[in-house]
């Protein structure tokens, strides 16, 4: 049993191994001598790229890259709702926010400085802020916790 | 010139230093500490250390003009970016009795200062958008020259009217750049610009430009060399931009017909000539529906996407860079364009959230082959995507006899391009290649904003995707047990070479 | 027209299938049983097996022509070489209700037989070799034909005098001919060449020319279509020559100046309407010193060296195919040419021993990249390289604005070619970019003979070879402990990677 | 302590692993991280590519690929000199000469058909044919032994 992270949906699969191919629900799965993958599914069948690193899965396949995430069994909860993580490593250049305040969906909480540009974290939703994580200048981690803010009940 | 060096990185420093070996020159390149193994390195007879890691190592104009004396080097070329289109370097390179190969400092200054640039063009003729300079002096206190252009542009804005673009005079690339819709948001804009600027030249001075809403970006090329020989080399259509910078561009535009084309290339070498421009540069404008055009603003140096004008003039641009700098004549045959050229930058960044960028190995990554294709990399398999340089990893250039042809030859492309490891925008760019707006030729700077008002969004998982992701997560601990199938030990160096995917 | 199916295999498969895919066509390609997972296979929509391994599976016309009905294709594209310039397989594609992509049965008939070809030249007024057909009448007896042909050749020579070449009637790419020295060797040359030619072709006639010594290979570029339009789009100089094959191919030809370039067009335009050619197709001439120029053949279908004059003209040749089939009128813009295109033709062989061909697995195959370079391949790394097929692996071509930069540029991408596991004549190519000949453009068919009287020799093993070597020996058994170097497992895809040669 | 044959000539070398590099004579090699090799001759250094297969190693340094064949320590004598053997996988079209007979450098042995093409096996030397091991029609294997002549004495 394999969970998958797309976005934020999980799915579910199980892949069965059968003489060198791997049958997954009605789609067939088996390595090419040359590394790629065939993936036949109906009467399609697709050579794909594919790589593991880490818990990310990277595959090629029709044309497109899709970006799957692993979900250990037994991993801990998943990322929690309404927290606001660096999406890559950088300096916080102004923090428009305080814990308490009010925001609403597409006020700016933050700015943040990487490659040369200014990226503006806003709001996804109404809500409240519970939590501010960094102060103006502080250098961020990719993943490190910024903010978080709870959604008004809808 | 006998030896030059390359003072940049990434894919305009192996497009030179190819250029410099195929025209007999020796080819110096410089790389920071962090890209000791780059492939720009390589493509050099010899690779000189900078100290420090990212963009400030090759920032320091001082050291490398050092290394360029320590090693018999005669000239320097800046590529684009960095060092390319400070005045005061060009100067210093001048000043070690080297070549600088670019424009004179005081094109540089001129051009380089928007404001300056806006005045210029003025007085030469060349219309440029209704707009207002702020001129501010400064008081050394950024307090006090914030309050007093926030004051000005208040002042300013009136005149100019609501929506306005406020830029940074020494601005370029997006940077210290604000759309404003009306006079609420226009202080905030201030700030920011000006925050940015300062940032990122040291210069916060700002000025206001009417926003000509559904206008197309087109360029020209211009050429000049020191023996009085000033020409164009037509024009590039560069509307398609997501955070004022271009990530689609094409040679010719599709709306521009052959007066047209005569009547920008006149007002482009107008520009050229008033201030003295030797080498090669780009004049931007802005078109609207009916053709009227106004000076955007002049880049003294190559442009990112040369490659597009070309594969249509068939000149190439570096070579004759160098050519202008050593002295001799431009070699370039009687101007016609030929074909359709379009290029796609290939960022490291995430389009489905607002065009961060992104970072991560290149753990695959397989360009796309065939007739008609050229890619301009700096960049190979293995190599590591890091956050201390500049997203764009690659240009992609489709080139065919007709528009139609080119667009249908980038979408095969774009499709068979591979990259695993880092996030990028290659299938953002294969949608844009379908956009009604490309399709039909008439794109404009808002584009991108109309099309994808919720932004874009990628194609979702199928059951073939997710099925795939079940295997590869699986096959780690249990590997299908296939004969010759899976990659092979390192005792069979044969077996684990995987074959290019077309 | 929606579907072509691609009756052919290699470098120039890939070329037709990635053209149907970029023309909006579903793309079909064929595979014998060995090739099942050769590149062609992967550029198109589906591929289908054809029954048998090597040549004759390619050459089964029936099972071809059943295959696509079964498959809905419209349209045949049989690429160079195999059923190309076979007649009786382009009316049998007709006859089952296909379009054929290819001049008519009759003008491959009339150009096909060498004999019949002359003569059709003639009577339209088109300058041939000096030299005579042998008319022989079959009696179905080899001992007999061979005696008659013996005889009338002996008596022939006599008047077309020696040194004269003898050709296959039914012959192509250098097979079935003979240079013949003097009277001596007539005799074993007549019968090697029928050999040849009844292997290959089923078919020994034979005829004799007068051996033009230090003429240079000029051919010319034509394209017709069914709306009675008929152009040449210039000339390709393809003088260098190893056992009668082209290996070294550029366009424009260097001595071809503006005057010549018409006559010789509008000879190939003369010989294409004296057989109501329609499609894309190569008169070969001989042409002398002082500008005069013989018919040689005319090759009814797509050449090897067409990406030069695509590269040169802007012309796409295999898309124009495709729109001539399907009825449509040609687009090819006003007839110029600009800059100069080379193109060197990759072979598994061994240049230092008789160019015979060489086989083995593809352990690297790293091609240059950069501006100006195409290169038109059907293998990639870790494909073998099998005795059961030509031997050519790839074409590369440079294209620069002058003659001089172009080989400039192949000189530096023949460097940076890395082919290792198959004998390959790259090195060979790359000294050839530095022959006198070649680089005053003095080339003419004997060009390589005189360069290398005894055989060309590759550059000696230096001392960093044999010391890698020995690493390499050792390597295997103690490999150094160098923490991260060497190859990784199959647990990190990651570190495994090989990096890009620039 | 490895040899190396380079055509006829047999070159022996000690290579010495130093701390992740190996010295050979005033040679330095390392491997890079990508798998390449340096190659280090006094102030020149090479980026090289090289892999070995079986007893041959292929290698690509300074725009040049070479190829060299490993004599195994132990190994039996080399090739014998005065044999042909089939350069690649083919068809005997035509013998044209015998057993006993005297021959001259250049002059034509025994015609080949691989590939579709005629190769001439001709005479390196002025000798005399020792034996002849195939005949017109004969389907013969890469290396597989043609035809031994014996060369007069100088």
């Amino acid at each position: 049993m394999v969970d998958l992270r797309v976005d934020e949906a999980v799915h579910e699969r199980h892949p069965l191994s059968r003489g060198g191919a791997w049958e997954v629900g009605d789609v067939r799965v088996t390595q090419r001598p040359d590394g790629r993958w065939s993936v036949q599914h109906g009467t399609t069948t697709h050579i794909a790229h594919g790589t593991r690193i880490g818990d990310v899965l990277w595959m090629h396949i029709d044309g497109r890259v899709h970006r799957l995430e692993v979900v250990e069994a037994g991993a801990g909860a998943t990322e929690e709702e309404g927290s606001f993580t660096a999406p890559m490593p950088g300096g916080v250049l102004e923090v428009l926010v305080s814990a308490g305040d009010a925001v609403s969906a597409g006020q700016a909480l933050l700015v943040l400085e990487a490659m040369k540009m200014e990226h503006r974290v806003t709001a996804p939703y109404d809500g409240t802020v519970t939590a501010v994580h960094v102060a103006q200048g502080d250098r961020v981690q990719q993943g490190e916790m910024l903010l978080e803010v709870e959604a008004d009940e809808a | 010139m006998r030896a030059v060096l390359v003072a940049n990185r990434g894919e305009i420093a192996c497009r030179v230093l190819r250029a410099c070996r195929e025209a007999g020159l020796r080819a110096v390149a410089v790389h920071a500490e962090d890209e000791a193994g780059a492939l720009h390195t390589e493509l050099a007879d010899i690779s000189l250390p900078l100290e420090g890691s990212g963009a400030p190592a090759y920032l320091n104009g001082e050291a490398i003009i050092a290394a360029a004396l320590a090693n018999d080097v005669d000239g320097i070329h800046p590529g684009f970016g960095f060092l390319s289109e400070r005045a005061g370097f060009a100067q210093a390179v001048i000043d070690a009795g080297l070549i600088w190969i670019g424009p004179s400092p005081s094109a540089i200054e001129r051009m380089g200062d928007k404001m300056t640039a806006r005045i210029t063009m003025r007085e030469a003729g060349v219309p440029v958008i209704p707009g207002e300079e702020i001129e501010i002096e400064s008081t050394g206190d950024e307090d006090a020259d914030l309050a007093a252009t926030l004051t000005a542009v208040r002042d300013a804005s009136a005149r100019v009217g609501f929506p306005l673009l406020l830029k940074a005079s020494a601005g370029g690339g997006g940077k210290g750049m604000r759309a404003v819709e009306s006079a609420d948001g226009l202080d905030e804009a201030v700030r920011g610009a000006r925050r940015e600027a300062i940032a990122a030249f040291g210069d916060g001075r700002v000025y206001l430009e009417r926003l000509l809403r559904g206008a197309r970006h087109v360029e020209v090329q211009v050429l000049a060399d020191a023996h009085g020989t000033t020409v164009h080399l037509g024009e590039r259509e560069c509307s398609v931009q997501r955070r004022h910078q271009k990530v689609f561009e094409e040679a010719p535009c599709a709306v521009v017909d052959h007066e047209q084309r005569q009547r920008m290339g006149e007002a482009a070498i107008a520009a050229a000539e008033a201030v003295n421009y030797v080498g090669a540069g780009t004049v931007e404008f802005l078109m609207e529906d009916d053709g009227t055009f106004h000076f955007l603003e002049m880049n003294t140096r190559i442009q990112v996407e040369h490659p597009i004008t070309e594969l249509v003039t068939g000149v190439d641009l570096v070579r004759e860079q160098l050519r202008i700098a050593a002295g001799e004549p431009m070699t370039v045959p009687d101007f016609a364009m030929r074909g359709h050229a379009i290029e796609v930058r290939i960022y490291a960044e995430d389009a489905a959230n607002g065009f961060l960028p992104s970072i991560g190995p290149l753990a695959v990554f397989r360009p796309p082959t065939g007739p008609g294709l050229r890619l301009d990399t700096g960049v190979r398999e293995g190599d590591e995507v890091s956050p201390s340089y500049d997203p764009m990893l690659a240009k992609l250039i489709a080139h065919a006899p007709s528009r139609a042809e080119a667009l249908q030859r980038m979408r095969r492309a774009l499709d068979d391009f591979v990259i695993l490891g880092t996030t990028t925008n290659v299938a953002f760019l294969r949608d844009l290649c379908d956009l009604e707006a490309v399709t039909s030729a008439k794109t404009s700077t808002t584009t991108l904003d109309e099309a994808y008002p919720n932004g874009w969004a990628p194609r979702p998982a199928s059951e073939a995707v997710l099925a795939l992701g079940a295997v590869l997560a699986s096959a780690r601990s249990s590997r299908p047990s296939g004969g010759e199938a899976g990659p092979a030990g390192p005792s069979s160096p044969f077996l684990s070479l995987s074959r290019r995917y077309p």
